[in-house]
């Protein structure tokens, strides 16, 4: 057994970053630290050039974290340090980054990097594995979440720390998100990253399309009463977008002032055309991740709606991102023999 | 004066729904009330499930008052029409408001008001009028709570015109303002006059809570503000942010708003004012694509200026009640009282 | 409801529309207030703007063209880049918009008086100095002010605004008018060749008992105002009107500050002084 | 809410220049007939087709969308309209994922030469939309 076997998937990304950032061959880490909320985790960027002190690197470095903690998908943060900046003539060099990246994370990346978003040479992937997210959505319908002291992830429970000093332990399988619950590729492939972390991650589901194929055999005016309820409770603060690594269009089309889209108010079908376009400019794209649903402030169950569009492009047309550079979208290819039941004769 | 303002009486719990109905014969009712996502505020019936107990609701009371989406005007093909029919202009109780909101509605009042242009806001105001607040004092403020180092408190009676506190099977009911009194005055029948003990609980609760809530030290943010619009450490914070509007729509007291015209498929006419967001690149962008604020690092500056820097220096006022909306909700976990941190400790060295 | 409700435009008629350069994408719109009583309420200062409404496209902000002095009307003259500006180009006279203000502080109108006037602008931003020469040409106004100078650049000579005024001002012995393009026409042109922080450079206007009033494109202000200090005019003598996006234009809609302060409202009109100590977020 | 006894679908048809359209022309040269309630849109392709375009319709009052492109194999462009088919199949069951009437939304090819195609295409998706009635989904509507 080696030493490195011996290392928990969080000290090894640690050692992995360490060794990156001190050997020069990434300009930044990009990863997870702890939040200040329970279990939650937010995106942790740490410079190679720290002022040098190895203390201070290694203090930076040592709040890395993995685990279940809800967190955003750090694919989400690529775009913006490659997009070029339309007002300089001249492009300053790009960084090189290190990225802690789960499989779900991983297949965002390869979506930005064979749509040329991200350049794959600028990136050093370290993979993660993934035992899922801890859903805040449940743990809140359980207990009064806000209030929560502490809270400790083991393996199999989570420990919450009540204000009164309680201790409640909770079965962590039961508080994992659906878009985890569903994942049907939670592994990372060692040869789509430049370093893969061993760990226990998930086992592949099964069903992944059930909550869909549900929707589908409700009546239809059924099915327009939900879409309409979940779209009311939107309030257009765009986080599942901006969430989403795949939504990356510099001007989206639902904030175009020349062609105007949509009207810019919280109109209930301007919200409804914003989602099901968001939706649709998803196919091929969507990684499944969970991300916009856990982003949304509101609730809305952006998960039911948008594994359609996922479930559509992978049983029509047999695509499903994935992980290589291979890949074409399945919207910018065709086949002679492509399904067209659903058009209409006379 | 001395004597009004001992004016505490106590209702029953068990008579909510009497209150209740009694007010919402006169007024609209509005309330936390208990759903799959947390209280939500909506309009109370008798057979309404409040929630008394969670720290706060999701969205803060300021959509009563400053809607999403509402029309300023209607026209059809170029000519206005008359404005929008008062329809609603009854009154509007708000029944368990939390002391940070309270002060939050303080906070838009300066800026709808007259105070900071010889402009006020006749849609807002007319709504703040007829409007009833009865605060709810907190027992046990949660985890993202700060609003005693933005100089509130959880009991506290700031923008209350009655201030309740729960005090298990009664509620204490306290007048703030005339307006609370009279209140208090027409639902005599279901009230009860308080007594020391009930006005001693209420006090211990009160300093139990204070306590209980966390603090951030602020006292140098001010001055470190006014140097540091420079700071490197701004890029820091502004990293994870990913730009979404969670912490500006839901802010108790973020109020900035767009104004667009909208044509219905029957060509009906109408001009909405709907809220929006400093973190949105469009807010800024000029005509001919020039953006004053062009990246992110610039707009989360906005954010926290316009709060803790700006605000100040026009009105003396912090535009932060430290309800924590916008730390229990941010899509990446951020949290302002890190970046306040951040901005105290790191700012100034440049 | 005591107060006037300040968000409803009031009907103006477009009596006039004139296409003001060779590019046709400036257009003035001479406005008639449809019912007196806004007319006669709609008091202001050279220097303020008022929100135009072109229903269902929507509401834009644009400095007041014409001179309180011309009193039956009002002039705004808009260039064709977005939605509003887009669908007010497609207007014909006849045609029913809504005007909302006047909104913002104008130029300092007391200070100015009893002092020479040097005005500074490029391309189409000259529509508030339009105002304000107009405005100080007027014989009940002009002994107030001393010596009236203007220099006034565009690309070409098809790009300048108010074209006959110009030539009426040129033979006018009140008002010292340099008109100048960035590069040699091809067609006849009388007026100067150079940019204009160079030609202020070399007409050298003297700073004393002075103020500048400069509007124009970003880049030429930045090169001007060096050029003003230089010449002797203090950072207050220079006097600079924004343009940030605006929306409600009385404060409230929180888009168009410059730190705390609102263009809008302590604007559109700041000195360089005021500037230096704000952000420079405009 | 609509009483009106007299009302017909109004139906938005986005037709290519090079099939479509003309199978629309001849279907009018031809003196063939078929409701008049159909608002027909020229477009180069069926490729060009945003799937905005039809939600935009839906928003401003069309009770029916239909788009239509030359037949597979014979797209002006080579394969534009193949392209669009899989854009439409999952436009389409999107749509009706969220409980819009499959019948609003239809995609059909027609070529240069079928006018008569083309009328009766027309004919029997005005009578489907009818039968649904006006729409009521995606429709921009202030109640007030």
């Amino acid at each position: 057994m080696t030493m490195e076997a011996m290392e928990t998937p969080e000290q090894r990304i640690r050692t992995l970053a360490v060794e990156l950032l001190r050997e020069g061959k990434i300009d930044m880490f990009v990863g997870l630290r702890r939040g200040v909320l329970p279990l939650t985790g937010t995106p942790c960027f740490i410079p190679a050039s720290r002022g040098g002190a190895q203390e201070d690197l290694e203090q930076a470095v040592g709040q890395l974290v993995w685990g279940g903690y809800s967190a955003p998908n750090l694919a989400a943060y690529l775009v913006s340090f490659y997009e070029p900046d339309l007002r300089l003539k001249q492009q300053p060099e790009k960084p090189v980054l290190g990225l802690q990246v789960r499989s779900c994370e991983l297949r965002s990346v390869y979506t930005l990097v064979r749509e040329k978003q991200v350049p794959r040479d600028k990136l050093v992937l370290v993979g993660v594995p993934c035992r899922g997210m801890v859903d805040l959505r449940r743990l809140r319908e359980k207990l009064d979440l806000e209030r929560v002291t502490d809270a400790v992830e083991e393996p199999g429970a989570l420990k919450l720390k009540l204000p009164g000093g309680e201790v409640v332990r909770l079965d962590r399988e039961e508080f994992i998100e659906d878009a985890c619950r569903e994942c049907r590729r939670p592994s990372v492939p060692e040869e789509s990253v430049d370093f893969l972390v061993d760990g226990p991650s998930r086992k592949e589901a099964a069903g992944v399309y059930d909550a869909v194929r549900a929707f589908e055999d409700r009546p239809v005016e059924e099915r327009w009463r939900i879409f309409l309820e979940e779209t009311s409770k939107c309030i257009r603060c765009y986080a599942c977008r901006q969430a989403c690594p795949t939504c990356y269009c510099r001007d989206c089309f639902a904030e175009q002032t020349d062609l105007h889209w949509i009207g810019a108010s919280a109109e209930l079908s301007d919200i409804q055309l914003f989602h099901l376009v968001r939706i649709f400019h998803q196919a091929g794209r969507c990684s499944s991740c969970g991300a916009c649903a856990r982003a949304c402030p509101v609730g809305v169950d952006l998960r039911t709606f948008t594994q359609k569009i996922v479930k559509d492009v992978d049983e029509f047309f047999g695509s499903l991102p994935g992980f290589s550079l291979e890949e074409v979208s399945p919207l910018n290819v065709f086949r002679e023999d492509d399904g067209e039941e659903f058009m209409s004769e006379p | 004066m001395g004597k009004q303002k001992q004016q505490a009486k106590i209702l029953d719990k068990a008579k909510l729904p009497d209150l209740i109905e009694a007010l919402s014969a006169r007024a609209v009712c509005l309330g936390p009330v208990r759903s799959a996502d947390g209280p939500r505020w909506e309009r109370l019936k008798p057979s309404s499930v409040l929630d008394l107990e969670s720290v706060n609701t999701r969205l803060s009371p300021k959509a009563v008052f400053l809607p999403q989406r509402e029309v300023l005007c209607t026209f059809r093909g170029d000519r206005l029409e008359d404005s929008p029919p008062e329809s609603e202009a009854e009154r509007t109780v708000l029944f368990g408001v939390r002391a940070c909101d309270a002060r939050a509605l303080q906070c838009l009042d300066l800026v709808f008001g007259p105070g900071q242009s010889r402009f006020s806001d006749p849609y807002y105001l007319e709504r703040r009028e007829r409007a009833l607040i009865i605060t709810l004092a907190c027992r046990e403020p949660g985890r993202a709570c700060f609003c005693t180092s933005v100089g509130g408190s959880p009991a506290g009676t700031e923008g209350a015109d009655v201030a309740a506190v729960d005090l298990g099977a009664e509620l204490l009911l306290t007048a703030v303002t005339d307006k609370g009194r009279d209140f208090l005055g027409e639902q005599e029948a279901l009230l009860t006059a308080a007594d020391q003990s009930h006005l001693e609980s209420a006090r211990n609760q009160a300093e139990r809570a204070r306590s209980l809530v966390g603090a951030v030290d602020l006292e140098k943010l001010t001055e470190t503000l006014a140097r540091d619009f420079d700071d490197p450490v701004w890029e820091e914070l502004a990293r994870p942010c990913l730009g979404c509007g969670v912490c500006a729509y839901l802010c108790p007291t973020c109020h900035c708003f767009d104004i667009s015209d909208e044509v219905d498929s029957r060509g009906a006419g109408v001009r909405i004012r709907s809220w929006d967001c400093c973190q949105y690149p469009l807010f800024t962008r000029h005509a001919s694509g020039h953006n004053p604020r062009v990246n992110r690092k610039q707009r989360l500056r906005q954010r926290i200026m316009h709060k803790y820097a700006y605000t100040v220096e026009n009105s003396g006022v912090i535009f932060c009640v430290g309800c924590g909306r916008c730390i229990l909700n941010c899509p990446a976990h951020l949290d302002i009282r890190v970046t306040l941190r951040a901005l105290q400790t790191r700012g100034g060295r440049s | 409801m005591t107060a006037r409700n300040p968000y409803l435009p009031s009907p103006v008629r477009i009596e006039d529309i004139v296409i003001e350069n060779e590019l046709r994408d400036l257009k003035t719109f001479k406005l008639v207030f449809e019912r007196e009583e806004d007319r006669s309420a709609f008091r202001y200062l050279p220097g303020q703007f008022g929100e135009l409404s072109v229903f269902g496209a929507g509401e834009s902000p644009f400095g007041i063209a014409s001179a309180p002095c011309e009193e039956d009307y009002l002039l705004f003259t808009v260039k064709k880049t977005g939605t509003v500006t887009g669908e007010l180009h497609n207007c014909e006279p006849g045609r029913t918009l809504g005007v909302r203000g006047p909104f913002g502080n104008g130029f300092p109108w007391e200070r100015m008086e009893g002092r020479n006037i040097l005005i500074v602008s490029g391309g189409f931003a000259f529509t508030t100095l339009r105002s304000s020469i107009v405005q100080m040409l007027h014989p009940d106004n002009r002994r107030r002010f001393g010596r009236l100078t203007v220099v006034y650049g565009a690309r070409d000579p098809g790009e300048f605004l108010y074209k006959e005024l110009l030539a009426s001002w040129e033979s006018d012995p009140e008002i010292d008018l340099t008109l100048t393009v960035d590069r040699e026409p091809e067609s006849a042109w009388k007026g100067r060749v150079g940019l204009v922080p160079n030609v202020v450079k070399e007409l050298a206007p003297a700073a004393e008992n002075a103020l500048a009033l400069v509007c124009g494109p970003p880049i030429m202000i930045r090169f001007t105002v060096p050029v003003l200090q230089e010449l002797g005019f203090a950072d207050d003598e220079i006097i600079l009107s924004l343009e940030n996006r605006m929306k409600c234009g009385i404060g409230k809609c929180g888009r168009c500050n410059i730190g705390a302060k609102y263009v809008c409202i302590h604007g559109p009109v700041f000195t360089y002084a005021e500037l230096s100590d704000l952000p420079p977020e405009y | 809410m609509t009483a009106d006894t007299n009302w017909q679908p109004k139906i938005v048809a986005f037709l290519c220049n090079w099939c479509s359209y003309a199978g629309a022309d001849l279907a009018g040269v031809s003196r063939l007939q078929y409701p008049p309630n159909v608002r027909i849109i020229r477009v180069p392709c069926s490729g060009r087709i945003n799937p905005l375009y039809i939600l935009k319709a839906l928003q401003d009052g069309a009770d029916g969308v239909l788009v239509s492109g030359c037949h597979p194999g014979d797209c002006h462009y080579i394969s534009g309209n193949l392209l669009a088919r899989r854009r439409f199949a999952l436009l389409k069951s999107l749509l009706t994922y969220v409980g819009i009437e499959p019948e609003r939304v239809q995609f059909a090819w027609v070529s240069a030469s079928e006018g008569g195609r083309f009328a009766d295409l027309m004919t029997k998706i005005s009578a489907e939309v009818a039968a649904l009635g006006p729409a009521q989904k995606l429709v921009k509507e202030f109640r007030r």
